[in-house]
C-alpha cells in the first residue's frame, strides 16, 4: 500500500514534465484526437516503464554496484530507455497498434524523461527485486492514467472559451500546475 | 576506466541495434495505418494525386512518398485530417493537382449525343457507367463519385458534369 | 443556485454559534473579493456583467471557501484565496462551466499549500466545557484585518487545533484512540460543536436533495466510500484509526459531499460516472486524512478527482436508446 | 393500470381541457382551398388536373410521384384555380407547389367504384387500395400509410400499434378524434390488421384521456375483435413517441437505425385508422382532419374537422379570432411544434394542432447561460442521451464526438430544453447541427460504397488480365509444340 501511493507521488514529478510535452506531440494542429495519441503513448508506457525500471535496477545492482561505476547511473539509464523503448515500440507495431508517427526517435523523444525519472526513483527507492517490481508496475499504471486523464482534460479545454493568450500551452501549464497542487495532498504520505 | 568503457560501450551498442531493429515498420502496422488513411480519403478514385486510385495514394502516403496535400476533391478538410493523422504540418491542397470542387458534382451524359463506344465505361473507376456498345449509356448518378475520369475519353465531347442530385 | 446559499444558511449559523462571528466578516470580505474579481474577468473578456456576476456562483465560491478557513485568519487569506479562485481556477479555464477544477477548492489547496500554520489555528469550540476567548465582533474584525490578536491576549490562548488535526498530533505522539477520544475537544462521535455543524449540514444536503438540486450519486457514494474505508480500517485496528462516524461527522466531509464534490461543472456528468467520482473522492480522503501530511483530504481529494472527470466522463457513456449493449 | 418503460420524460401541464370543452364541429367553408403537393414525406405527388378543370369533392387530383409519395383528393367540388406556388406551413412559410381549389359550394361527391368488403381483398390489394386514399400518418410525420404497411407486412409474430398516446401539451385532435369517432378507429384497426396480416393489435391512450377510453373501450366491445385490445399509458411527454410507446407497451427498443418494424410492430396514429375506416368502409378518401385550435391568443380554443388547403386565417376567424395576447403563431404542440411567421397558409395533413400562444402559454426564453453541466437534461432525455455533452460538442461543431454522442437517436422532444436551468435552446441546436452530421455520415457510406465499387472493378480488371495472359500463354505452349 504505502509503496504504491509513493510510487503515485513521484511519478508526479515526472508527469508533470511529460504533461508540459503533450501539446507538441500533434505540432500545428487542431488537435483532433490527443486522446488517442495518448492512449498510444500509455500503452507503451505500461509496457516499457517496468522493464526501463527493472532492467535498469538490475544493470545497477549487478553491473555497476560490482564495479564501482555508480557515478554512470544516469548515462546508464538513458542507454536503457533507448534499446527499451525501440523495443517496445517495435512490439506494439507488431501486435497492430496503431502507431502513425514515422518509425524512429519520436517515441523516445515524448517518453524519455518519464522513463528515466521513474528507472532512478525505482533504483534509488527499491531495496530488494520485489520492491523494484511493484514500484514499476505502480508507477506505470499511475503514470499511464495520468496522461489518459490529462489528454481527456486537454481535449475538453480545446472546447472551453479560454482567453487567447492562455490558449495551448500556457492553460497546460496551469492546469500541470493545479495538478502539481492536487497531489500535494500525497505529501507525507510516507514518513521514513 | 575499462569496465566503464566497456559498459557503456555495450549498452550504446544495444542501443544502436534496437534502433535499427524498430525503424522499419513491420507488415501489419504498415496496413494498419494504409487502412486508416484511406478511411480518411474520399474515394472518388480520380487519381488527381497522380496514383492510381484513393488506396494507391494511402499507400503512398505511409511510405513517405507522397504529401497530404495532393487530394482536391477531399478539399482541406481532408488534407487537415491527413496531416493530424500522420503528424504533418497541415497545408492547403496544392493546386498543380486540381481545384477544390465547391459543391459535388456528378457526370451527366447527353443520351441523344452519345454513340455507345463504351470508351467512358471502360474509365469509370467505380462503374458507375451502365450501357453496352452500340447503346446509349447513363450514369448511375448514386454511384458517381464525380472523378471526371470519363470526360477526356469521349470522342463526341457528349459528357458533362452537373451539381449532384440531392 | 440561489437554493445552494440558503442551504448553507444553518451551518453558517451554527458556524457562527460556536466559533464566533468570524465567519461572517469572512463570507463578506470573501464575497466582495469574488464579486470585484469577478467583475473584473468579465470586463477583461468582453462579457456582459449582469447575468453572470448575478447568477450566485461566484459568491458560492466564496462561502464555500470561507467556511474552509480558521474564523480568525487574517484578511490577505481569504482575499487571495479567493482571487485564485476566480481568477486562475475559473476565468483562465473559460469562466462558468467550463472550469475544470473546483475554484474554492483550487483556492484553499493554494491556501493550505502556501500558509499551513495559519490555516491550522482554529478555535476552540463555545460549549460547556471548554472555554473559549471569547472576542466581541470588533475584537474578532481588529483581528482579522491585523492579524494579531488583541492585546490581552496571545494566539495560543485563543487557537485550538481542530478535532482531526488534534486526533492526528495525538496518534503520532503514540496514544490510541480511546486515549486520544477522551481529550476534551471530542464528543461522542465527532468534535464537540462540529457535530452540530455538520448536523446542519446534512440538513442543508437533505434539503437541496429533496428540491433535486443536487442528484443523491456523489453524495451518497462518496460517504459510503469514506464510511467502508474508515470502517475496515479502524475494524482491522481500533486503537490506530478513527472509526466511519468520527469521519463523517468531521472535516469538510459533509460540506464536501453535498457542496463541494456536487458542484456540476467540475464533477462528472453521468450517473455512473457521478458514482465513481464520489467514491473516488471517499476513498482518497481517507487515504490523506490518515497517511497524508495534512489533517483534511476533502479539498486535494475533490482537486484529484476533478482531473479525472474527463477520463471518467469518456468511459461512462450511457447506453444510448436502441443501441446494442 | 397505466405503464410506462421509458427512462427519462416529464410530467408537462398538458393544457388540453380547454380545446377539449367544446365539442367537436366541422369548420366553415371557404372560397379557395390550397394543397400544397409536398405535404406528405417522400416524393412530390404529380397534378393530374389543370387550372381551369371542374373537379368534385373526393376527386383525385395529383397522384404519386414516386415510390414513396402519395395520392391527393379534392377536399371540395369547384375547379382548379391555378398550380402554383404557395406559402407552405411544413415550409416555414417559404413557398410550395399547390393545386388552388376554388370552392363552388355545391359539395357533390366524386362518384368512384365503391370497393369490395376488404376481407375479399387479399392483403397486399388492400395496402394498394389504403395507398390510393391518399392516406399518410395523422400523426404529424405524414409517411404514405401504403409504403409504411408495405415495408412492415408480412414479418412472423408482427402487431399493429395503435398509437393515441397523445403526449404533447395543447393537442387534443386525437383525444376528440377517439371520443366522436371510436368506432372507425376500431374498424380501422380491423382493416389495417388485414393489410398487414398481423395477428393482435394494441390501442395505446393516455391515462388522462378517460373519456376516449370510455369511448374506444365501448367501440371495441362492440367490435367483439379479440385480436385488439387498449392499454392505458402513463401521460408523461413523450410517452407517444412511437419508439418510447412501443418500448412502453412491448418493452423492447427498437434498434439504433432501425424501424418499428424490426421489433415486429407496425405503429399508426388512431387518426390514421380512422382515416383508413373511411375509405375503405364509406369509400371517401382523406380529404380533411381534425385540427385543434387553441392557446390563449385565440377566441374560443376548440377541435374542428376541417377540410384540407383551408386557410389558417380563416380558422382562427372560425373560432372568433385573435386575443389581444397572441404573440405567436404555432402548428404542432407547444414542445415539438413548428413557429409559423404569419397565418396565410393552408391546414395540410400535418396539421393536428395551431397554436395561437400568448406569452402566458410560451414564455419567452431569458437569455443563455453557460452550461453548468447539471445535468437536468440528461436525466429527462427519453433517448438516454447526455444533452450536456452534446451541446459543448455542437458549440465545438465536433461531428466525431457529435456521432459518438449519439446526435442521431436525438428525437428532438425538447424536454431537454424544458429542464435546462441556463436557459439553452439545446433542441434547436441539435436540430441545427443534424443535416451536418448526416451529409457526414452519407458521405462516408458513399465513399464505403465506392471504395467497395472500385476494389471490386480492380479485382475483375486483374482477373481478366490474369486470364488473358493464361490463355496467351497456352496458345504460345501450344504453338511451340506444333512447331
Amino acid at each position: 500500500m504505502t509503496s504504491l501511493l509513493l510510487v503515485l507521488l513521484s511519478s508526479v514529478l515526472v508527469t508533470t514534465v511529460v504533461l508540459a510535452h503533450l501539446p507538441q506531440w500533434r505540432p500545428f494542429v487542431a488537435p483532433t484526437d490527443v486522446f488517442g495519441g495518448a492512449r498510444v503513448i500509455a500503452i507503451l508506457c505500461m509496457a516499457a516503464v517496468p522493464a526501463v525500471s527493472l532492467l535498469g535496477w538490475l544493470l545497477v545492482r549487478l553491473v555497476l554496484g560490482p564495479w564501482h561505476l555508480e557515478y554512470l547511473r544516469t548515462p546508464a539509464l538513458v542507454a536503457v530507455v533507448l534499446i527499451v523503448v525501440p523495443l517496445v515500440e517495435l512490439a506494439l507495431r507488431r501486435r497492430g497498434t496503431l502507431l502513425t508517427q514515422q518509425p524512429g526517435f519520436a517515441l523516445v523523444m515524448s517518453t524519455n524523461t518519464a522513463l528515466l525519472g521513474i528507472a532512478l526513483i525505482t533504483d534509488l527507492r527499491a531495496a530488494t527485486f520485489g520492491a523494484a517490481l511493484l514500484l514499476a508496475i505502480g508507477a506505470a499504471a499511475a503514470l499511464a492514467l495520468l496522461l489518459l486523464a490529462f489528454a481527456a482534460l486537454y481535449e475538453r479545454l480545446q472546447q472551453a472559451d479560454v482567453p487567447v493568450a492562455f490558449r495551448e500551452a500556457p492553460l497546460a501549464l496551469v492546469t500541470a500546475g493545479i495538478m502539481a497542487l492536487a497531489f500535494m495532498g500525497f505529501s507525507r504520505l510516507i514518513q521514513e | 576506466m575499462l569496465p566503464a568503457l566497456l559498459t557503456m560501450v555495450g549498452l550504446a551498442t544495444a542501443a544502436g541495434i534496437a534502433a535499427v531493429l524498430a525503424a522499419r515498420r513491420p507488415e501489419r502496422d504498415h496496413n494498419r495505418l494504409v487502412d486508416e488513411i484511406d478511411a480518411l480519403l474520399p474515394q472518388t478514385q480520380c487519381g488527381r494525386c497522380t496514383f492510381a486510385g484513393c488506396r494507391p495514394y494511402a499507400t503512398a502516403l505511409a511510405n513517405g512518398e507522397a504529401d497530404i496535400n495532393q487530394c482536391p476533391p477531399g478539399g482541406h478538410a481532408t488534407a487537415a485530417a491527413l496531416a493530424s493523422l500522420l503528424g504533418r504540418e497541415p497545408r492547403p491542397v496544392d493546386p498543380r493537382f486540381g481545384s477544390v470542387p465547391t459543391q459535388p458534382m456528378v457526370a451527366w451524359i447527353d443520351e441523344g449525343a452519345c454513340i455507345g463506344c463504351v470508351k467512358c465505361i471502360q474509365a469509370c473507376p467505380v462503374d458507375a457507367i451502365v450501357g453496352a456498345s452500340k447503346f446509349m449509356h447513363t450514369v448511375i448518378a448514386a454511384q458517381c463519385t464525380g472523378c471526371e475520369l470519363c470526360i477526356p475519353p469521349c470522342p463526341v465531347d457528349c459528357i458533362v458534369m452537373r451539381p449532384a442530385p440531392i | 443556485m440561489r437554493q445552494v446559499l440558503y442551504a448553507l444558511v444553518p451551518t453558517v449559523a451554527l458556524h457562527v454559534v460556536f466559533f464566533g462571528p468570524g465567519l461572517l466578516i469572512q463570507i463578506v470580505l470573501g464575497v466582495a473579493t469574488a464579486l470585484g474579481c469577478e467583475a473584473a474577468a468579465l470586463r477583461l473578456r468582453g462579457k456582459p456583467l449582469p447575468p453572470f456576476l448575478l447568477d450566485g456562483s461566484a459568491i458560492i465560491t466564496a462561502v464555500l471557501l470561507a467556511l474552509c478557513l480558521p474564523p480568525l485568519a487574517p484578511w490577505w487569506l481569504v482575499v487571495s484565496g479567493v482571487a485564485f479562485a476566480i481568477l486562475l481556477a475559473k476565468h483562465l479555464f473559460g469562466g462558468l462551466g467550463a472550469n475544470p477544477f473546483n475554484p474554492a477548492m483550487v483556492g484553499y489547496a493554494v491556501l493550505l499549500v502556501s500558509f499551513p500554520a495559519r490555516l491550522l489555528q482554529w478555535l476552540p469550540p463555545n460549549v460547556a466545557g471548554i472555554e473559549p476567548a471569547n472576542l466581541s465582533l470588533l475584537e474578532t474584525l481588529a483581528t482579522i484585518l491585523t492579524g494579531s490578536p488583541p492585546a490581552r491576549l496571545t494566539w495560543d490562548a485563543i487557537t485550538s487545533p481542530t478535532p482531526l488535526d488534534a486526533l492526528r498530533t495525538d496518534l503520532a505522539l503514540g496514544l490510541t484512540m480511546g486515549e486520544a477520544h477522551a481529550r476534551v475537544l471530542f464528543s461522542t462521535f465527532g468534535g464537540k460543536g462540529w457535530d452540530w455543524i455538520n448536523l446542519a449540514t446534512l440538513a442543508g444536503g437533505g434539503w437541496l436533495l429533496a428540491l433535486r438540486i443536487i442528484r443523491w450519486h456523489i453524495p451518497v457514494a462518496m460517504l459510503g466510500a469514506l464510511f467502508v474505508c474508515a470502517s475496515v480500517m479502524s475494524a482491522a485496528d481500533p486503537g490506530a484509526y478513527a472509526g466511519p462516524l468520527f469521519h463523517l461527522t468531521s472535516g469538510a466531509s459533509l460540506l464536501g459531499a453535498f457542496f463541494i464534490a456536487t458542484d456540476p461543472v467540475s464533477a462528472a456528468t453521468s450517473n455512473r460516472g457521478r458514482l465513481i467520482y464520489g467514491a473516488g473522492i471517499g476513498v482518497l480522503t481517507y487515504v490523506i486524512r490518515t497517511w497524508g501530511g495534512y489533517p483534511d483530504g476533502v479539498a486535494f481529494a475533490v482537486l484529484i478527482m476533478n482531473l479525472a472527470v474527463p477520463l471518467i466522463d469518456r468511459y461512462t457513456i450511457p447506453r444510448i436508446y436502441g443501441h446494442a449493449r | 393500470m397505466a405503464t410506462s418503460g421509458v427512462r427519462g420524460g416529464l410530467r408537462l401541464n398538458a393544457h388540453k381541457e380547454r380545446s377539449t370543452e367544446h365539442s367537436l364541429r366541422p369548420a366553415s367553408p371557404v372560397e379557395s382551398l390550397v394543397l400544397p403537393l409536398d405535404q406528405h414525406a417522400g416524393a412530390p405527388a404529380v397534378p393530374r388536373v389543370k387550372p381551369g378543370d371542374r373537379i368534385l369533392r373526393g376527386q383525385p387530383i395529383a397522384e404519386p410521384g414516386g415510390e414513396i409519395s402519395a395520392w391527393l383528393h379534392s377536399p371540395a367540388s369547384g375547379t382548379v384555380a391555378a398550380i402554383e406556388p404557395r406559402p407552405a406551413p411544413h415550409r416555414m412559410g417559404a413557398p410550395a407547389l399547390s393545386i388552388v381549389v376554388a370552392n363552388d359550394r355545391r359539395d357533390e361527391r366524386y362518384e368512384s367504384a365503391s370497393p369490395p368488403p376488404f376481407e375479399q381483398l387479399s392483403p397486399q390489394q388492400l395496402r394498394e387500395t389504403i395507398g390510393r386514399g391518399g392516406i399518410v400518418g395523422l400523426g404529424g410525420a405524414v409517411f404514405p400509410t401504403a409504403a409504411k404497411l408495405s415495408s412492415a407486412a408480412g414479418a412472423s409474430g408482427l402487431r399493429l400499434l395503435l398509437n393515441g398516446a397523445e403526449c404533447e401539451p395543447y393537442i387534443s385532435c386525437d383525444d376528440v378524434l377517439m371520443r366522436e369517432r371510436a368506432r372507425d378507429v376500431v374498424f380501422g384497426a380491423r382493416v389495417l390488421l388485414h393489410a398487414l396480416a398481423a395477428q393482435t393489435c394494441v390501442i395505446a391512450i393516455e391515462d388522462d384521456t378517460p373519456r376516449a377510453a370510455e369511448s374506444l373501450g365501448a367501440a371495441v366491445a362492440e367490435a367483439r375483435d379479440e385480436r385488439i385490445q387498449l392499454r392505458l399509458v402513463a401521460s408523461i411527454y413523450p410517452a407517444g413517441g412511437e419508439r418510447q410507446l412501443i418500448t412502453t407497451i412491448f418493452g423492447v427498443e427498437v434498434p439504433h437505425g432501425g424501424l418499428p418494424g424490426d421489433v415486429s410492430t407496425a405503429c399508426l396514429n388512431v387518426g390514421t385508422a380512422a382515416a383508413v375506416a373511411q375509405w375503405i368502409r364509406d369509400a371517401q378518401p382523406l380529404t380533411g382532419r381534425i385540427v385543434t385550435v387553441t392557446g390563449d391568443g385565440v377566441r374560443e380554443q376548440r377541435n374542428l374537422d376541417v377540410p384540407l388547403g383551408t386557410p389558417m386565417a380563416a380558422l382562427i376567424y372560425d373560432c372568433g379570432g385573435y386575443t389581444g395576447r397572441m404573440s405567436r403563431l404555432i402548428m404542432g404542440g407547444s414542445m415539438m411544434g413548428q413557429a409559423l411567421p404569419h397565418d396565410d397558409m393552408p391546414v395540410i395533413k400535418a396539421t393536428n394542432c395551431i397554436i395561437a400562444a400568448s406569452a402566458l402559454d410560451l414564455q419567452p426564453r431569458g437569455p443563455e447561460m453557460p452550461c453548468i453541466r447539471c445535468g437536468n437534461c440528461s436525466a429527462a432525455c427519453p433517448a438516454v442521451l447526455l444533452p450536456q455533452q452534446l451541446h459543448w460538442y455542437a458549440l465545438a461543431r465536433d461531428l466525431a464526438a457529435l456521432e459518438t454522442y449519439g446526435l442521431v437517436d436525438c428525437i428532438e422532444c425538447g424536454c431537454c430544453d424544458y429542464v435546462c436551468p441556463s436557459q439553452i435552446p439545446l433542441a434547436e441546436r441539435f436540430r441545427d447541427m443534424k443535416p451536418a452530421l448526416l451529409e457526414r455520415l452519407t458521405a462516408r457510406a458513399n465513399a464505403d460504397a465506392a471504395r467497395t465499387r472500385f476494389d471490386a472493378r480492380t479485382a475483375r480488371l486483374e482477373r481478366i488480365e490474369s486470364e488473358r495472359d493464361a490463355a496467351l500463354a497456352r496458345k504460345r505452349q501450344e504453338l511451340a509444340k506444333k512447331s
